[in-house]
């Protein structure tokens, strides 16, 4: 797996990311100073409860924020050196689904209902590489082949509402990958899944990085789904990464609190437990987060220093960042 | 203990499939397709399967508040599918849900002390006014603060709303809950703590739970024994450890396979099934699963296998272990 | 396609069975029958003359027979004589339901030339200036009911401009009877129901276009990478005119029913003109024929509405 | 169990009871009672019924006395907006008439939303064949439209009296709101919080009053200020055509239709703009009232 990692340059590089939701007094901060790297071939998971920020994380990337209320207010992204956030929108346009896709967590909404799905792997093609009809036809019924799709060349006359969910996430990603980008976003691909259907689904995922080589940023509130598919994990509370880390060494093992109590609270099928773990309380309201950390009220090891002082993200190994006071 | 609290037999629900000028009925979805299961006192059964298996039509039944189309479902000694009007509701008292929308299942305009307190009060327990203590106490049952039911729903995040659903539940000193994705709406560190107080509620009660879910490993954590459905049907009903250390029928062993586990080191092997689960309204003769088997013989096509004991605790509807 | 408009035009029958009956029986629960209306009261040997003309007209016949005659009657086309217009009732409805159905379309053009265009151009930059401003003006426009906006455009262009006529459906002079004379008299009226319609349609396109915008699949679109006056000409549009074109279709079934208020107000011609008429002399005759031909527009214009719909949405179309 | 009530709760927790205390109810009406737009909307309202009630105290003038030896005169001192063809003082004619209006508007949408309410809470909360056979009904009436309605059984009815005009745009106004109601019904019916309260063992009587309508009060408030604004302008439409109320009857409708000639619009403004202005501006009120209504009940609702 790791010999298609190209560690020298990474594709995606982003820098103190920053993205709020603005509307009256209120300011909802969505992501707040988010740090990552992506490298060719890489699969970097992106793992966090509901209002972690990940998903804004995602559309940030893509510079998709929902608008007029949330902005990217600041922060760099880099795409092969160049600073995406310094590009106009329609030099982003050309960049959308030719060198960075995004699949989404419904699939069954995330399609136009009234187009063919012909049309709609179509349409890319024809903004991005202006190509004729027939070429365009061939190759989308070459790429639907290449995701599993039985029939293909009759899907392509078809509307999503005549194709099951694993079906239309199959198109969903066959759509996204037409322009072989260098970088696949991938928002809870398989939450809306059943999980025969979601094997089926990572199973291509992978087999797409293998084949092209492409990066893939894989959001998820899954960490089953984590630790079956992720090069690289980032873990993300409250806005902010907690702890990022090679993924066999963040599984061996946590060092922020929360990841360690996240894990814990997980029920599987191959241990039995008693009582789960779990953690108390819940997430802080994004409109106020506290002076100190932003775990602190629901963590169990807390000192009093994690009530005034924001931690720093620190290097505690090689590779492996926590966002911690007790880990020095 | 192992005394029987709830025995269904022959359960169906089929919709009619309705088409045309006349809304001549052209067919059915069979939804659920001839289940049947045994519920002992103090047990919980988890319910398993993929969307559209009919687990949760299946539990819309036992409530009583979708009609079968054939089938028993007698409680405690009472066939509940004869039952109407007041006899119904003198039973009803005896069996509580607890949904999958901690957002949808509570009255928004309604506080919280007339949320927890309706089901005493429609069957005359206490008046409204007497019923304040209890709900008190529910609430402190419950992990809540007594003074959380002067409040609403939108006051509260998920995890608390699920909590005022079990205090619900629990008011009428029900036998048997079922739990209908109880925890699947919510984030790990929530869905750990509702799993949590559901296992402490049980011995306290004294309850029976029916616990549908899709997720394996939450059902593992809550259950005594496991019940896999495929299509409408019950293809395995076995004990927890029978279930999951020897799982026998072909989709058990795809389903367990696929589930994934936070952890680097346990590796399974995978066996993925091909193609997506057939539309109930037009399901395959034979065999339901047998279009998506890896073990798939001859008979499978022609002959539906009927669910049967293999042994003590286990039995699987499949040609393989006839 | 066929097999569905088929299917839709007999599942009709039962309907029009009921309206028939009720147009029918309305007739029949009307003080005095018809030939009270028909006859002077004041000649002689009335009792013997009415019995004569009742035999004569079928009415003393039980009154599933006489429906049955009558229902013969207007499926050939016969809807009997105007007892107000000394005419056949056929002679009237004729150039009735020309002058309407210029009326319909002429109305349903300005609303597809207006109300849709702006209620787009309103969704392209919510919230922003113009959309507020139109906004707020249509509010206000929506809440002065239609007969107002009549009378102030009758002073306006009639009276004070001398632009449009305010009375009759054609004019004298050369031009008079041809089509542009019928355009002529039908501006005013098709500006007073389009004016009242265009606030509905701009907000209702205003909101169906903000709905979609939210989509999921839009969101697709843009991820896609296709540019942004594409994503709103072809994810947006398409799908946000699917419940516009529906409300088109049933609004141009009352359309052709006929303007009753719209074209009293200017003594139009139409087949609502005619029903005030007939009304205010007791035509029963030509109440029934209008009544009924009224609501015969009314399941044409439903019917056409799901046609359009099923040509829009393919979800409609293949269940 | 047998915890006193008063024990439990400590003297903070009673302070806070009322501040705690969001009721979705009562956080509406303060929604409302801070919408500008609508609160200015009732007073003038207010104003205008005001107007129409006190007339007699407002103005001397006998709104149907004719006196044929002034008609059509300009405003004057005597005749703050003039007379009408007839003779009969504008202004007494204008003031008296919103009582017509007002009561048509007030006295229908009561009636409506009454039948509205119980054939399409019917309907929802039944389906089956009752919904069946309220819904066909709906849709036969649908084929004939409201003025057409009214102005077929006006011919048959035969009268212009005030009330059997209310009767008839009563009994002929409540397919549109029928529908919406079912509609709101019937997707309560499946509701989860609904199924709770049935398991609950919750009567069927206990389920509508104390669930679904409380649940559909805003829609159904919202609704029934929409059909009032409709209602209002019902009688001035069917006065310009003429098939009002008896044309000495004093209404904003029959002022209207007493100046559709060429010489009052075009010379005697004081005698259509009032009434037109009266009429325009009472059914703006309205809507906007129904706008804060709306936007007080569903926040979330995106204009």
């Amino acid at each position: 797996m790791a010999d298609v990692v190209d560690k020298v340059e990474p594709v995606v590089s982003v820098r103190d990311l920053r993205t709020y939701f603005i509307h009256k007094a209120e300011e909802v901060r969505a992501v707040d100073g988010i740090d990552l790297d992506v490298y060719r071939g890489q699969i970097v998971c992106i793992v966090g409860e509901s209002g972690s920020g990940k998903s804004m994380t995602a559309l940030s990337l893509m510079r998709l924020v929902p608008k007029p209320r949330g902005k990217i207010v600041s922060g760099k992204i880099m795409f092969h050196g160049v600073d995406i956030m310094q590009l106009s929108e329609a030099e982003m346009t050309k960049l959308r689904g030719n060198e960075i896709s995004m699949i989404f967590q419904e699939p069954m909404t995330a399609l136009n209902p009234v187009l063919t799905i012909g049309d709609q792997i179509a349409e890319v093609l024809v903004h991005h590489r202006r190509v004729g009809k027939r070429e365009t036809t061939a190759k989308a019924v070459e790429m639907l082949q290449f995701v599993g799709v039985p029939r293909a060349e009759q899907v392509l006359r078809e509307y999503p509402h005549q194709l099951s969910g694993g079906m239309r996430q199959r198109v969903m990603i066959a759509m996204a990958m037409i322009c072989e980008p260098k970088v696949l976003i991938a928002d809870e691909p398989t939450t809306a899944l059943d999980v025969t259907i979601q094997t089926q689904v990572l199973q291509l995922m992978r087999k797409m990085r293998d084949d092209f080589g492409t990066s893939i940023i894989l959001i998820t509130h899954d960490l089953g789904v984590v630790a079956d598919m992720a090069d690289q994990v980032i873990v993300m509370y409250a806005g902010q990464v907690v702890e990022s880390a090679n993924a066999d060494a963040l599984f061996e093992e946590p060092l922020h609190p929360y990841t360690i109590a996240l894990l814990k609270s997980v029920p599987t099928i191959d241990q039995e437990t008693e009582v789960l773990y779990y953690i108390p309380g819940s997430v802080p309201d994004a409109t106020e987060f506290p002076t100190g950390c932003r775990f602190a009220d629901r963590c169990p090891l807390a000192m009093a220093s994690c009530f005034e002082t924001a931690p720093e993200v620190r290097e505690v190994r090689p590779g492996h960042l926590v966002r911690c006071h007790l880990v020095d | 203990m192992a005394e029987v609290l709830l025995e269904v037999e022959g359960l169906k629900k089929y919709f009619p499939i309705q088409s045309g000028l006349l809304r001549r009925t052209v067919g059915h979805v069979k939804a659920v397709d001839d289940v049947s299961f045994q519920l002992n006192y103090g047990e919980t059964l988890g319910i398993v399967g993929e969307s559209g298996c009919g687990k949760s039509t299946t539990g819309r039944m036992l409530m009583r508040v979708m009609e079968p189309t054939a089938g028993r479902i007698v409680f405690d000694g009472q066939d509940l599918t004869k039952l109407r009007g007041k006899q119904l509701k003198a039973v009803r008292r005896n069996f509580q849900m607890v949904f999958q929308d901690p957002y949808a299942s509570l009255n928004p305009r309604m506080s919280i002390q007339d949320i927890i307190s309706e089901p005493l009060v429609v069957n005359g327990i206490v008046t409204a006014k007497q019923s304040e203590p209890i709900v008190v106490q529910l609430l402190e049952t419950v992990g809540l603060r007594a003074r959380d039911r002067f409040r609403y729903p939108h006051e509260f995040s998920g995890g608390q709303r699920q909590r005022i659903g079990i205090a619900r539940a629990l008011s009428l000193h029900p036998k048997l809950i079922v739990a209908d994705e109880a925890v699947s709406a919510l984030d790990v560190s929530i869905q750990a703590q509702i799993l949590n107080l559901m296992v402490s509620l049980k011995s306290e009660f004294n309850l029976s739970y029916i616990f549908i879910s899709h997720n394996l490993a939450v059902v593992k954590h809550i259950s005594d024994r496991i019940a896999v459905m495929y299509l409408g049907h019950i293809v395995e009903l076995a004990t927890k450890d029978e279930f999951y250390n020897h799982p026998l029928h072909p989709y058990s062993e795809a389903l367990l396979s696929s589930v994934l586990t936070p952890s680097r080191k346990v590796r399974r092997e995978r066996i993925i099934l091909t193609g997506d689960v057939p539309n109930p309204a037009n399901p395959p003769r034979g065999c339901p699963f047998h279009t998506r088997c890896p073990k798939v013989m001859q008979e499978c096509r022609v002959t539906r296998p009927v669910l049967r004991d293999i042994r003590a605790g286990h039995s699987i509807a499949c040609h393989l272990h006839a | 396609m066929i097999a569905y408009i088929i299917r839709r035009l007999l599942g009709m029958i039962p309907m029009l069975f009921a309206i028939t009956v009720f147009v029918f029986l309305m007739m029949h629960l009307a003080p005095g029958n018809a030939i009270e209306a028909m006859i002077n009261p004041r000649i002689k040997d009335i009792a013997a003359l009415k019995q004569q003309l009742e035999i004569q007209n079928g009415l003393n016949l039980p009154l599933p027979l006489q429906y049955w005659h009558w229902l013969i009657n207007v499926l050939h086309g016969n809807f009997g004589w105007s007892f107000g217009q000394h005419e056949e009732v056929t002679q009237l409805l004729g150039p009735a339901m020309y002058n309407t159905l210029i009326l319909a379309v002429l109305s349903e053009i300005l609303i597809l030339l207006i109300g849709i265009p702006v209620g787009i151009l309103q969704a392209r930059s919510p919230y922003g200036k113009f959309d507020y401003t139109v906004s707020t003006a249509s509010f206000v426009l929506f809440s002065v009911p239609y007969y107002v906006f009549a009378i102030f455009l009758i002073y306006l262009f009639a009276i004070h401009w001398h632009v449009f006529p305010a009375q009759n459906s054609v004019g004298t002079g050369p031009l008079a009877g041809t089509f542009v004379d019928h355009i002529w008299h039908a501006m005013l009226p098709a500006i007073s129901i389009a004016l009242t319609n265009n606030t509905v349609y701009s907000r209702y396109t205003r909101g169906s276009m903000l709905d979609v915008a939210r989509q999921d699949y839009v969101r697709t679109a843009r991820a896609k990478g296709i540019p942004e006056r594409v994503v709103y000409s072809k994810h947006v549009f398409r799908n946000a005119r699917i419940p516009i074109v529906t409300q088109l279709g049933f609004d141009l079934g009352g359309l052709l029913g006929g303007a009753v208020i719209i074209e009293g107000l200017f003594s139009y011609q139409g087949m609502g003109y005619l029903t005030i008429t007939a009304v205010s002399q007791r035509d029963y005759p030509v109440i029934m024929a209008t009544t009924l031909i009224f609501a015969v527009c009314v399941l044409l214009g439903n019917l056409v509405a799901d046609i359009l719909t099923a040509v829009v949405d393919p979800r409609v179309r293949y269940n | 169990m047998s915890l006193n009530t008063n024990q439990l709760l400590s003297p903070q927790e009673e302070m806070s009871r009322g501040s705690e205390a969001k009721s979705p109810l009562r956080m509406a009406v303060n929604r409302f009672l801070h919408n500008r737009m609508a609160i200015g909307s009732v007073i003038v309202l207010l104003i205008i019924v005001l107007l129409s009630l006190c007339a007699p105290l407002l103005t001397h003038w006998n709104p149907t006395t004719q006196d044929l030896m002034n008609v059509s005169q300009p405003p004057s001192a005597k005749h703050l907006l003039g007379t009408d063809n007839n003779g009969a003082d504008l202004l007494s004619r204008d003031l008296y008439g919103g009582r017509i209006d007002l009561l048509i508007g007030f006295v229908d949408m009561i009636i409506v939303m009454g039948i509205s309410l119980l054939l399409g809470g019917l309907a929802g909360y039944y389906g089956g064949w009752v919904d069946a056979v309220i819904m066909r009904v709906c849709d036969f009436m649908f084929n004939f439209p409201f003025i057409l309605l009214i102005i077929v059984l006006e011919s048959i009815i035969n009268t212009t009296s005030v009330w059997l005009l209310v009767g008839v745009i009563g009994i002929t106004g409540w397919p549109g709101p029928t529908r919406i109601i079912r509609s709101l019904f019937l997707s309560l019916r499946d509701a989860e919080f609904i199924l709770a309260t049935r398991i609950a063992g919750t009567g069927t009587w206990r389920i509508i009053v104390r669930h679904m309508l409380p649940a559909s009060l805003g829609p159904i408030v919202v609704n029934a200020t929409l059909q009032m604004a409709g209602l209002i302008g019902a009688e001035a439409a069917l006065a310009v055509i003429g098939f009002g109320v008896k044309s000495t009857t004093p209404s904003w409708g029959n002022v209207l239709n007493s100046s559709m000639d060429y010489f009052t619009l075009s010379t005697e403004p004081w005698a259509w703009i009032p009434p037109a202005l009266l009429i325009t501006l009472t059914i703006l009120c309205i809507n906007f009232i129904g706008d804060g209504l709306r936007d007080a009940f569903d926040p979330t609702f995106q204009k």
